[in-house]
């Protein structure tokens, strides 16, 4: 789950990392309210769940309360990446001597967290990776033992030569990683961690992803979820227990379990289809599941034939069925739908279907076929 | 011969009272596998289906079964605890189903299996089977048959999906075994790749990998450094939206993007066939053995 | 360092142990108004570091508060094992249905602090662990990992049949050990642990002790110091940065290292003497903390005769000597004073004392023997 | 020959700008320690005495100079740090002389250390020295001499005085090793022993215990089964008050009281020489030797 900008400077704050204040607006009005409290320049940003928000103008410097609610009113409604800034984060300007990166992950490779810090900060981590790597340091943490002063301390000497500076750089790191664990973090960025002309090393950026498997024990977590900020349909699928990401294309894809939903859509591109979706509808079958995903994506103009492909383990193919029907009853499709099933009651979810008028086939490479012709106006074999 | 299980495989159930692992008890029971207990913390002295004893803890189960493998059904929550409880009983390979555990216990779980010397198979994964002998997990039984080809994958359904097409195509499997998608898991790639390079009765390996981090390509060189047997695999996500998830900052640790392109060249370096399609297998296994 | 009662069951309250009501008094009036406050019956429990204060009379069981003050009165200025009690814990009666006993130790063999349960509880723990050590589970947690969900359970199924009370047993382990960790314990004990005729799961009496070493870390904790409940010579000791134990003899023994101060009193038992006391200046040096040292020996009358022991390393023997001329010359001793020295400037040590009338030996033996022959009324050699 | 250092041991000290570190470098020096580097944060570049590099880090001082050893002397706050940081920067021999580290602290960084394979002696202890060659840690390096007498011991100044008076009888020393008294420490009475018996040069061993805990009874065990070289022990607190600091309830633990009659007659038991004073090793050692 991501959050924003200024929901991770709070849980950031809430170990003592030094942030500038600041304070979240969804209106011009509290913006210049905002900005008149903290005085000075302010900086307006946009929050948002996607990357690059300066570029897109999302970012802006305020010299007065006046120009914030200005700035703000301009910043509000902006579409960044298809997604639309329904807030704004207030905050105080800091002047930059310089600027670092500071990062965490959780690394698949070493199976721990791993610390990515890095001279070169405000700019995208992401290329000093490719063209520069021995400017990051990785330093991967043994969560049985935890950071370790002498690894702070080491992080802080990669980013400063001066040892106050490496000294407050490395009680971040245990602020940050303290912020990591408690959070179930699978991300917890500082970009960038600025040392202002005074000497002081603060934080400017924050970036956390919390880890979804995390949120049952983490209710608080949970409750800084903004669905305002999440594709419409995305946050309508999870509502109904799905795992769904739209895409561009126009075979809409219903499938069980995220191997084979990928390996479909790879088959639909395989045909010369374009997958409109990536859908799991997950391992316990449940009709109810069915029926959302259908309704999810019929609501995108753009699906041209829906592609069923469940291979019943776990999950009831007469279930899936059942839902089938259920939902194109309630909802008549107005699109060709090509069902593939086989597995755990595949007899009488053939039965189910042929009796309210579908039909199935139980073979993949056919079925995919099929819905990347009807998607292309052709007609099904 | 087979991995990790045979016929003399002595399994206990943790969560054998809950929805999914009384259902799986049940499925297993069937198919043949040894299932010499239960655990459910508070029903110590029952029994399920009126033969398997059920115990309060894992290690009143071994102590009184002596079983060797432990198969996981306990809620996400849950889930870490059962894993080292079954390590630190003394049980040697433990297959862990359950979805959805934080990949943060996982980097506590991990080297606490380890320790222990026990076998971790998953979490989040649909489990194992040599099929007519045992099955620990999911996989539906049926679309197995007892052969030659090793089967290993990070997927679920789309295991299902390989190994119904071999049977079909008359190949049976020495043993079929998920792995698991999640990011800290506990059998790798390599350490299926390994057995089966050892184990006498398998031919031929088909490998089934997934978009995201590097361990395809880390099997790929494994493959080409170590194995005998012919390998064909396949990568699933081709297709896939890049940086929906960890992405781009797990890429700049591991060096790799984690893309079907990069993984298939790593495939193709390694000699390893390239299934470009799931009903790809049987016609590329075929041609190799 | 040993804490009180009251404030063991503070960190344990703390940590969410169910725990009943109650409260400190040092006043029989205090006293009666807590029981007023809390109504119905209640015990009043001398705070003193000592065990047995039951048998001692120090705990008693008051149906009113006009009862609570009369034995508040009766308790308070007892003496129990030659400690003063300053204090009673006033807490609400419960009634008992069963009693057992849980507690952690930081156990040498195992590196590990060590769970101990038993269903025999309330009663002394070690004359279970000698006559029936199969009623004890004694369950090492590797602090790596923490206690285990698994690991609480085992332990509360050791205590109990019922799963409501292994569970409520269980979380108690959980927040016993959380207070361990966090308080830098080396013990911490729940005995007994109480199943009331509700079936509810309370700990009727707890005792935690500090590791010193943890005090710096913890300043919170140094404030639960109670100096009045200690010797006060022990107290003056440790603000003089020495460790001392009085004892019942008569050779006073002032030594530099806890082994060579064993060694030297076992000396002194082997001639025919016995100690006075263990008395440990520590490593470095430093004229002061013999002047201390002095002080407190000399303050004790059943000295007859004091031994220096040292063997300098780290110490300088000059600043030993040193530091006997100074605090002589401010107190003339009335009892006669054996010195051996060794070691680190030994000469000069050697020096000093001869320049200021003292007569010094460099042998272990010859200086424990004097000094034995000088408490028994003889003449030094 | 020697146990655990010998000339050519390379040292570094962490702590070395340090009131103690300063100190007991300088007198290392003086004895002939290979002292190669030291470290305090914040004054990498700089050196002590001129000659001896300070580092950043202890990964930094093992980088430039290759040491095989550290000595510790930081406050006790960091101690738990410092032992880790030298296990993790690859150093083999870490000799920890801070006193007053928290006992939880030990329980992670005994594992730890354990885990990096490095070995740990203390913390809370003289360190060692081997006459003539090298000494690391604060035994006094006139009160020795070299020898064949193997000197192991829980004390520190009690050491000297066995040593004084070895030395005093013209016995020198093999190594003189001073393991701490803290609770939980890194090198035990039977990892010494275990050395000494494989040492050629070591012909016999003085051990100085002290009551508490069991490691002397296990020492003595050890002694009975293995070890073919004489031995003479010690107990020192025959007339320290019982149950003043963990007595009790760590004796149910251990199944022992820790007392001084228990340890003696468990010498006694393995045939090891108990001293009844300090001065009574020379007689002893002579006449088993």
């Amino acid at each position: 789950m991501n959050i924003h900008e200024y929901q991770a400077k709070d849980l950031l704050r809430a170990e003592g990392v030094p942030i500038p204040a600041g304070d979240v607006a969804t209106t011009p009005e509290q913006a210049e309210a905002i900005a008149q409290r903290l005085g000075g320049m302010v900086v307006v940003k946009a929050q948002v769940h996607a990357g690059g928000r300066g570029k897109a103008g999302g970012v802006k410097l305020a010299k007065t309360p006046a120009e914030a609610r200005l700035l703000a009113a301009k910043i509000l409604g902006m579409q960044i990446k298809g997604l639309t800034v329904h807030k704004v984060l207030v905050t105080a300007a800091s002047d930059i001597a310089s600027e670092a990166y500071v990062g965490i992950i959780l690394d698949r490779a070493t199976r721990k967290p791993v610390f990515m810090v890095s001279r070169a900060g405000g700019i995208d981590i992401e290329e000093v990776a490719a063209t520069t790597p021995e400017k990051i340091l990785k330093l991967p943490i043994d969560t049985r033992f935890g950071l370790q002063a002498y690894q702070a301390n080491e992080l802080g000497f990669f980013l400063f030569d001066d040892i106050k500076k490496v000294r407050a750089a490395a009680k971040i790191m245990t602020q940050l990683y303290a912020a990591f664990m408690r959070n179930g973090a699978s991300l917890a960025e500082i970009n960038p961690l600025v040392v202002t002309p005074a000497g002081d090393v603060v934080a400017l950026d924050a970036k956390i992803s919390i880890d979804d498997n995390e949120l049952d024990r983490h209710p608080e977590l949970e409750a800084l979820r903004d669905e305002t900020a999440e594709e419409p349909s995305e946050v309508e699928a999870r509502n109904a227990h799905l795992t769904f990401i739209k895409l561009e294309g126009d075979v809409g894809c219903v499938v069980n379990g995220a191997g084979l939903a990928m390996a479909t859509m790879d088959l639909v591109k395989y045909y010369g289809g374009e997958p409109a979706n990536f859908l799991d509808i997950g391992g316990s079958s449940n009709p109810e599941k069915v029926v959302s995903a259908l309704r999810i994506i019929t609501e995108d103009p753009s699906v041209k034939a829906i592609l069923f492909n469940i291979f019943g383990g776990i999950t009831r193919t007469d279930d899936v069925a059942n839902g089938i029907v259920t939902a194109t009853k309630a909802n008549p499709l107005r699109i060709p739908l090509v069902i593939r099933l086989t597995g755990t009651n595949e007899e009488l979810a053939m039965k189910i279907l042929h009796d309210n008028g579908f039909t199935a086939s139980s073979d993949m490479d056919e079925a995919v076929k099929q819905a990347v012709a009807l998607a292309h106006g052709g007609k099904a074999a | 011969m087979s991995i990790f299980i045979d016929k003399s495989t002595t399994v206990i159930v943790q969560g054998i009272t809950g929805r999914d692992g009384s259902f799986h008890t049940q499925q297993m029971i069937e198919y043949g596998t040894k299932i010499v207990g239960g655990v459910t913390p508070g029903k110590g002295g029952q029994t399920f289906g009126g033969s398997v004893p059920i115990f309060n803890s894992v290690h009143d189960a071994v102590r009184a079964t002596n079983a060797n493998t432990s198969v996981i059904y306990v809620p996400p929550m849950f889930a870490a605890d059962a894993m080292m409880e079954a390590a630190d009983a003394g049980i040697r390979f433990i297959v862990c189903i359950t979805e959805g555990v934080p990949v943060l216990d996982m980097t506590r779980v991990h080297p606490f299996v380890r320790e222990k010397g026990a076998r971790l198979l998953g979490p989040n994964c649909p489990g194992l089977i040599t099929p007519g002998e045992s099955k620990v997990g999911i996989i539906p039984g049926r679309i197995c048959a007892p052969g030659n080809i090793g089967v290993v994958s990070r997927s679920g359904t789309l295991t299902y999906e390989v190994v119904y097409q071999l049977t079909r195509a008359g190949m049976g499997q020495s043993t079929c075994v998920g792995i698991g998608g999640d990011p800290i898991n506990g059998t790798s790639f390599i350490d299926c790749l390994a057995a089966f390079e050892k184990d006498p009765d398998t031919h031929a390996v088909a490998m089934m990998g997934e978009i995201g981090g590097s361990d395809e390509q880390e099997a790929a060189e494994f493959v080409a450094k170590h194995m005998t047997k012919p390998v064909v695999g396949f990568i699933a996500g081709q297709t896939a939206p890049p940086g929906r998830r960890m992405g781009h900052a797990g890429a700049i640790i591991s060096g790799s993007a984690g893309t079907a392109a990069e993984k298939i060249e790593a495939f193709e370096k390694a000699g390893i066939g390239v299934a470009r399609r799931p009903m790809d297998f049987v016609e590329l296994l075929k041609a190799r053995m």
